[in-house]
């Protein structure tokens, strides 16, 4: 136990590892009716709970930590979906290959996937971050637009007909591997020196550039690598989905992820884990009030955040989630 | 050589002049007042000096370099920290977070070690802690160090300041207002500890202050400004007795 | 050249029905620093009002247009202020995030709620014929007209923004509305009353869009489906960023520069039209970081 | 910890929906996919109707008889908002958790295709009554349409207007963000040209049902004086698009294709559809009782005359479910291939499919004449 509780990170990864474990194993065994308990339709939609908790913690390094405003996430996204996606499908055809070819090649893919979007987003970061607020809210949705426009125009990537064929690399397993490294990843980097420079730029941009902190570089930086884990995880939503089109990453899409981060506490690396298994789970759970799902979800949104302003998760992290702090010295007077 | 040497600083805000032909110079070591009535300029000194805003004209030498045109946090790094007129802590971080934060610019880990939480982070790490934990020993905070820093008294949050100013190692540093909102008790108090401040860190000091007891009792030279420009400099004796002083304070005829 | 005051003409007028929305962003934002994402949905609400009340307002009244456009007025300031007062005002002193997810919530919830069968389904609806149109040629040989449908919409938007200068300039609410825009503490110090002055403002901001809504409506002569405010709203939304969101005159120049670039970037290349206005967007900020016409207020260090 | 989270709402998900749809004897599941709520829920809601209507007759008429026992269909009708992703969903769902024995849908191309390869692996036939992106049966043999692709009624209308109509220009207005817009617009002008015609205006607007102002673009195109307007949108932009052009003055004829086809083309339009040619699936005009008798029950049960999204829901239903009875069997693979060899008469005409699974059959012109829609002529693939 003492080991489990000053390994932090490693007892995430065993978590992590034995939930996995019963998940795969409620996927197999015939325990309802000598059907498994969990069945595709489930596992498709864990699977996507974890793409969407990468997407949010990855906004949440902007919007909640660093005190930016973005709401044009789902551009990179798209970035990253499409980059990866050509790629694995139309430059090398993986679908026929096997797998210890294709894997490969589609964790290259989504790899690049994720640096284009993150070039992406130095290019529209680089000049807008200086802007404060809802100006810096309306440049990135207006990039998400732009991007969304691109793609719909070049007939090489699709089109409006979408692009489809992409193998279907992402399974349990590689969404597992690709959500905990990347929180564990964007978590790591808020419990260091630069995570402490995010925040002091959220609580006063001044006093931080004040105490010797570039401000502009690290928003910067922040944004690019949000942007690249948006892009990979467009990357592995591609090849979930099999087709991807552009109405996939409309500013609709990017305002959801703003749901899911808001709800679940924009603070709050749990918030934003739990905001996105919530309300990635909630319309599905509602399939049976038909067309009264859409409408009951939002009554849902508004009451939660009327009752819960900071969002489910507030301030609050799990434990798992914290950095153990060091025994100190003794203090003496 | 002078520590600071600020020649002809003029600052103008669309036709607003707010500062006019400024001149000072620091010696190393030494504690100097600016006072004036509210709106005299003295504030927009500091904000030019910190790189707030571009001068319109003039030269700002610091420890041998022009430090004109430089952002705030690069003149920071060369040495010249600041607390501010209202308080602005890291709120929302805790009291050594706000410490912390002042270290990074020095921090020995980059980005990489950041995301990793490579051997060289935790090294980082522990020596930022140990750093930190003794700076705010030296300021009686160190019983706070994980509380919010927002949620402090008063009188605390405005010693977290100064000791996160003093956290990026300056050899200048200023002070706007530290005594604004004190009774005259905490005021003696802030008057001891600048003293031992300058002795303690080997400072030069620069402060603004509106309370002439604290200003009188701490500064070996004063400077009065009104409406940007320099009225009188000196001694607190000197500055106490000259007419052109109590005139922009209180008005002519006065 | 005849083709370009074409385009002109063209521009001026989605331009007119892009102010009138745009001025309730504007407003809204001005007083409580809210983006108000369902306001594109209380347009929406103000042309379906229009396609159910016209018929009604006919029979009474003998003519249906300005019944009619005041009628849905009434009813889009009264869902406005319901709106502020069920779903915005707890948040108030909290979040402003908070309040903006929560604007999001109820832009989908009217969405939702209105495609339901029992409300104003999601089919089409041929909106009734306010105006008969009919097209007016101009005078000289350059093959220019103007549909009288066109002066309308621009007449009546005009009307509608002197009413609101004067409004805001003129009246005592109107000028503690620009007290608590400006400073809201301090207004609220020197007696003014916050909560009234915040709920006219979402009376105000409906109206003028249940009145872009008519217009929209008599215009297009069809409403789509109840989601049918998205687009105009953001691109209404947009214009007021870019004449400086919280300025009103802004936001009318910010919508006519809309209308027009976008009539003449389809005309250029109309697989483009759409991006343009993003575009221009992002030029404008990145050299007027607040809006054509915002005030750059530096942060007081 | 957040697994486990997860794990929980997994199950509370279980509790709330996943039990009690075990196939009763007699009765099996069929899915549905269409887009019910969002923008374009008023397609979706056609299509639900026709395929509710096709399914209640079969029921009526006694299901079919599988391993000796007389089976019905419960249909279950699932919301894919349009979006490709919920509609992934919604197929796994119904795969999965509902055991359907085949999906009908979904309308739009972007949702089929990704509905398609799940349906695929999982070896459930998938027809789509209205998805015309030529890659959607592509994705494998489980998947049919039941209406025309993109060339052959692009190419059908290009015929009609060059050698019927004799007109040597025209002008395309679609919709760039919509794959049959784009991809009608592309084979017409293809096929125009290839005639010898000119197509002397080719513009494009974003959006479908969102945009209502296409001045900007019809300025343009009467610049360039065409004979004819070829609209391949859905009724509502095209209804729009002929007003404005109208009230501009631009009086030459129009046309399009089977997303013209519903009762609101002309209540929207008005005066300005007029004389409007459209190619079209089947025509209301025939006096065949079986499509007579599909019009009066339609327009009975819902209030309201049917579009073709009804007509293709209620023929692709009908064709899968006239599959199933001849197969006599609930697994995938017999239904398949008893669909692979249909020669099902719906109201579109008798239907066969071509090795990708697309239909062969003949497709109508029907023109607007005092608001009512008219018989023109037949075209033989």
């Amino acid at each position: 136990m003492t080991f489990l509780r000053t390994h932090r990170t490693m007892a995430t990864v065993i978590a992590s590892v034995l939930a996995y474990v019963v998940i795969k194993l409620l996927s197999i065994l015939p325990l309802v009716n000598g059907e498994p308990l969990l069945n595709a339709y489930y596992i498709q939609l864990i699977i996507l709970v974890g793409i969407n908790i990468v997407m949010t913690v990855s906004l949440g390094m902007v919007n909640g930590f660093t005190g930016q405003f973005s709401i044009g996430h789902a551009g990179f996204m798209a970035v990253g979906a499409y980059t990866s996606a050509m790629i694995t499908t139309v430059w090398l055809h993986t679908s026929t290959a096997n797998p210890w070819v294709g894997y490969p090649v589609f964790i290259v893919a989504i790899l690049a996937g994720g640096l284009l979007a993150a070039a992406a987003g130095y290019l529209v970061g680089a000049p807008s971050l200086r802007l404060k607020g809802d100006y810096l809210a309306i440049v990135t949705l207006s990039a998400n637009e732009l991007i969304r426009t691109v793609i719909r125009v070049t007939d090489a990537l699709g089109g409006p007909r979408g692009l489809g064929g992409i193998p279907k690399f992402t399974t349990l397993e590689v969404v597992f591997v690709f959500a905990i490294v990347s929180v564990v990843l964007m978590r790591n980097y808020l419990f260091s020196s630069h995570g402490r420079s995010m925040k002091a730029i959220r609580d006063s941009e001044i006093a931080a550039e004040s105490t010797g902190i570039n401000t502009t570089r690290q928003k910067v930086f922040v944004f690019v690598f949000s942007a690249f884990f948006a892009g990979v995880s467009g990357g592995v939503f591609a090849h979930l989905l099999q087709f991807i089109h552009p109405d996939n990453f409309s500013f609709v899409k990017s305002l959801e992820y703003l749901i899911y981060l808001y709800v679940g506490g924009s603070t709050s690396i749990s918030g934003a884990i739990v905001g996105p298994a919530i309300f990635t789970l909630l319309p599905e759970l509602l399939r049976g009030l038909e067309s009264w799902r859409m409408v009951i979800y939002p009554l849902i949104l508004i009451l939660t955040m009327i009752f819960r302003t900071e969002g489910i998760m507030g301030l609050k992290e799990f434990s798992f989630i914290l950095i153990p702090q060091r025994q100190r010295k003794e203090v003496s007077v | 050589m002078a520590l600071l040497d600020v020649q002809h600083l003029t600052q103008f805000f669309g036709g607003l002049r707010a500062v006019s032909d400024f001149n000072i110079q620091l010696e190393h070591g030494e504690i100097v007042g600016l006072i004036g009535p509210n709106g005299a300029g003295k504030t927009t000194v500091f904000n030019v000096m910190t790189g707030v805003y571009t001068p319109t004209k003039g030269t700002i030498v610091f420890d041998g370099q022009n430090i004109v045109g430089r952002k705030t946090y690069q003149i920071t790094q060369a040495g010249i920290a600041r607390t501010f007129q209202t308080i602005r802590l890291f709120s929302k971080s805790s009291v050594i977070d706000n410490i912390k934060i002042a270290y990074h610019f020095r921090m020995s880990y980059g980005n990489i070690d950041a995301f990793l939480h490579t051997r060289k982070y935790w090294e980082g790490e522990q020596l930022v802690d140990d750093y930190a934990i003794d700076l705010l020993r030296l300021f009686h905070l160190e019983g706070h160090a994980e509380d919010v820093s927002g949620s402090l008294p008063y009188g605390a949050q405005r010693r977290l300041e100064i000791a996160r100013a003093l956290a990026t190692k300056p050899k200048l540093l200023i002070l706007d207002e530290p005594a604004a909102g004190m009774n005259p008790a905490e005021a003696d108090e802030l008057m001891e500890m600048i003293h031992w401040l300058r002795e303690k860190f080997d400072l030069t000091i620069l402060l603004i202050e509106h309370q002439m007891r604290v200003v009188m009792g701490v500064c070996e030279r004063i400077k009065v400004m009104d409406f940007g420009e320099t009225i009188c400099e000196g001694v607190p004796e000197y500055i106490r007795n000259d007419p052109r002083v109590c005139e922009a304070y209180l008005g002519k005829g006065a | 050249m005849g083709q370009f005051l074409q385009q002109l003409i063209n521009g001026i007028q989605i331009g007119s029905i892009y102010a009138l929305i745009a001025l309730g962003y504007t407003m809204v934002y001005g007083i409580v620093r809210l983006i108000n994402f369902a306001h594109a949905d209380i347009f929406m609400f103000g042309a379906y009002m229009g396609f159910f009340l016209a018929p009604v307002m006919a029979k009474v009244f003998g003519g249906a247009f300005i019944p009619t456009i005041i009628a849905a007025m009434l009813i889009t300031g009264l869902l406005g202020f319901v709106m502020e007062k069920l779903a915005y005002r707890p948040l108030r002193y909290k979040s402003r995030l908070s309040a903006l997810i929560t604007a999001l919530g109820v832009s989908i919830f009217l969405e939702n709620f209105c495609a339901m069968p029992f409300v104003f389904g999601p089919t089409f609806r041929a909106f009734p014929d306010l105006i008969v149109a009919k097209n007016i040629p101009i005078p000289g040989n350059l093959g220019l007209s103007v549909s009288n449908v066109l002066l309308l919409d621009i007449g009546v938007s005009v009307i509608l923004m002197v009413l609101l200068f004067w409004f805001v300039n003129k009246t005592l609410i109107g000028k503690q509305m620009r007290a608590v825009a400006f400073d809201k503490p301090t207004a609220s110090l020197m007696g003014i009353n916050i909560d009234v002055v915040i709920s006219t403002a979402f009376i105000v901001g409906p109206a003028l869009a249940g009145a872009g809504g008519i217009l929209y409506g008599t215009t297009y002569g069809m409403l789509a489906s109840p989601f049918l405010g998205i687009w105009p709203g953001l691109k209404a939304f947009i214009a007021a960023v870019l004449g400086g969101i919280g300025n009103i005159p802004g936001a009318v120049l910010g919508a006519y520069i809309m209308g027009i670039s976008e009539a003449f970037a389809t005309s250029v290349n109309s697989n483009l039209g759409y991006g343009i206005a993003f575009a221009i967007l992002i030029g404008i900020l990145l050299i007027r970081p607040s809006g054509l016409l915002g005030k750059f207020m530096p942060e007081k260090v | 910890m957040r697994r486990l989270f997860a794990i929980i709402l997994v199950c509370a998900l279980i509790a709330g929906v996943g039990v009690g749809c075990k196939a009763k004897t007699g009765v099996v599941n069929l899915g549905g996919i269409f887009c019910m709520t969002g923008g374009s829920a008023t397609f979706g809601t056609s299509s639900k109707n026709g395929a509710t209507m096709a399914v209640e007759e079969f029921n009526t008429a006694g299901g079919a008889m599988v391993g000796g026992v007389k089976t019905t269909i419960n249909y279950i009708n699932e919301d894919d908002a349009g979006s490709p992703e919920v509609g992934a969903s919604a197929a796994q769902k119904l795969i999965n958790q509902d055991k359907v024995i085949g999906i009908i849908g979904a309308v739009m191309s972007k949702v089929s295709l990704a509905v398609a390869p799940i349906a695929q692996a999982a070896g459930v036939p998938e027809i789509s009554p209205t998805s015309t992106n030529a890659t959607v049966t592509l994705v494998g043999d489980y998947i049919f349409r039941a209406c025309f692709i993109d060339p052959f009624q692009g190419t059908v209308m290009a015929n009609y207007v060059y050698n019927t109509l004799k007109l040597k220009t025209a002008a395309v207005l679609y919709d760039n963000g919509n794959d049959y817009n784009k991809g009608l617009a592309e084979f017409f002008k293809a096929g125009f040209e290839k005639n010898g015609g000119k197509v002397v205006a080719y513009e494009a607007f974003t959006d479908e049902d969102k945009t209502v102002d296409y001045k900007a673009q019809l300025t343009k195109i009467k610049a360039t004086n065409p004979e004819f307007l070829y609209l391949p949108n859905y009724y509502g932009s095209a209804a729009l698009i002929l007003k404005q052009a109208r009230e501009m003055g631009l009086n030459v004829p129009a046309g399009g294709g089977d997303g013209w086809d519903s009762p609101d083309l002309v209540k929207i339009g008005g005066a300005a559809v007029e004389g409007g040619v459209f190619s079209n699936h089947f025509s209301k005009d025939d006096k065949s009782p079986k499509v007579q008798d599909f019009v009066a029950k339609y327009t009975t049960k819902y209030g309201e005359a049917p579009d073709a999204l009804a007509a293709l829901a209620y023929d692709a239903a009908g064709l899968f479910l006239d599959a199933f009875k001849t197969a006599g069997s609930i697994k995938g693979s017999d239904i398949r291939d008893a669909m692979k060899k249909t020669t099902f008469v719906g109201i579109s005409g008798a239907y066969k499919f071509d090795e990708n699974r697309d239909p062969i059959k003949s497709a109508v012109i029907i023109k607007i004449v005092n608001g009512q829609q008219t018989y023109v002529a037949t075209v033989n693939p």
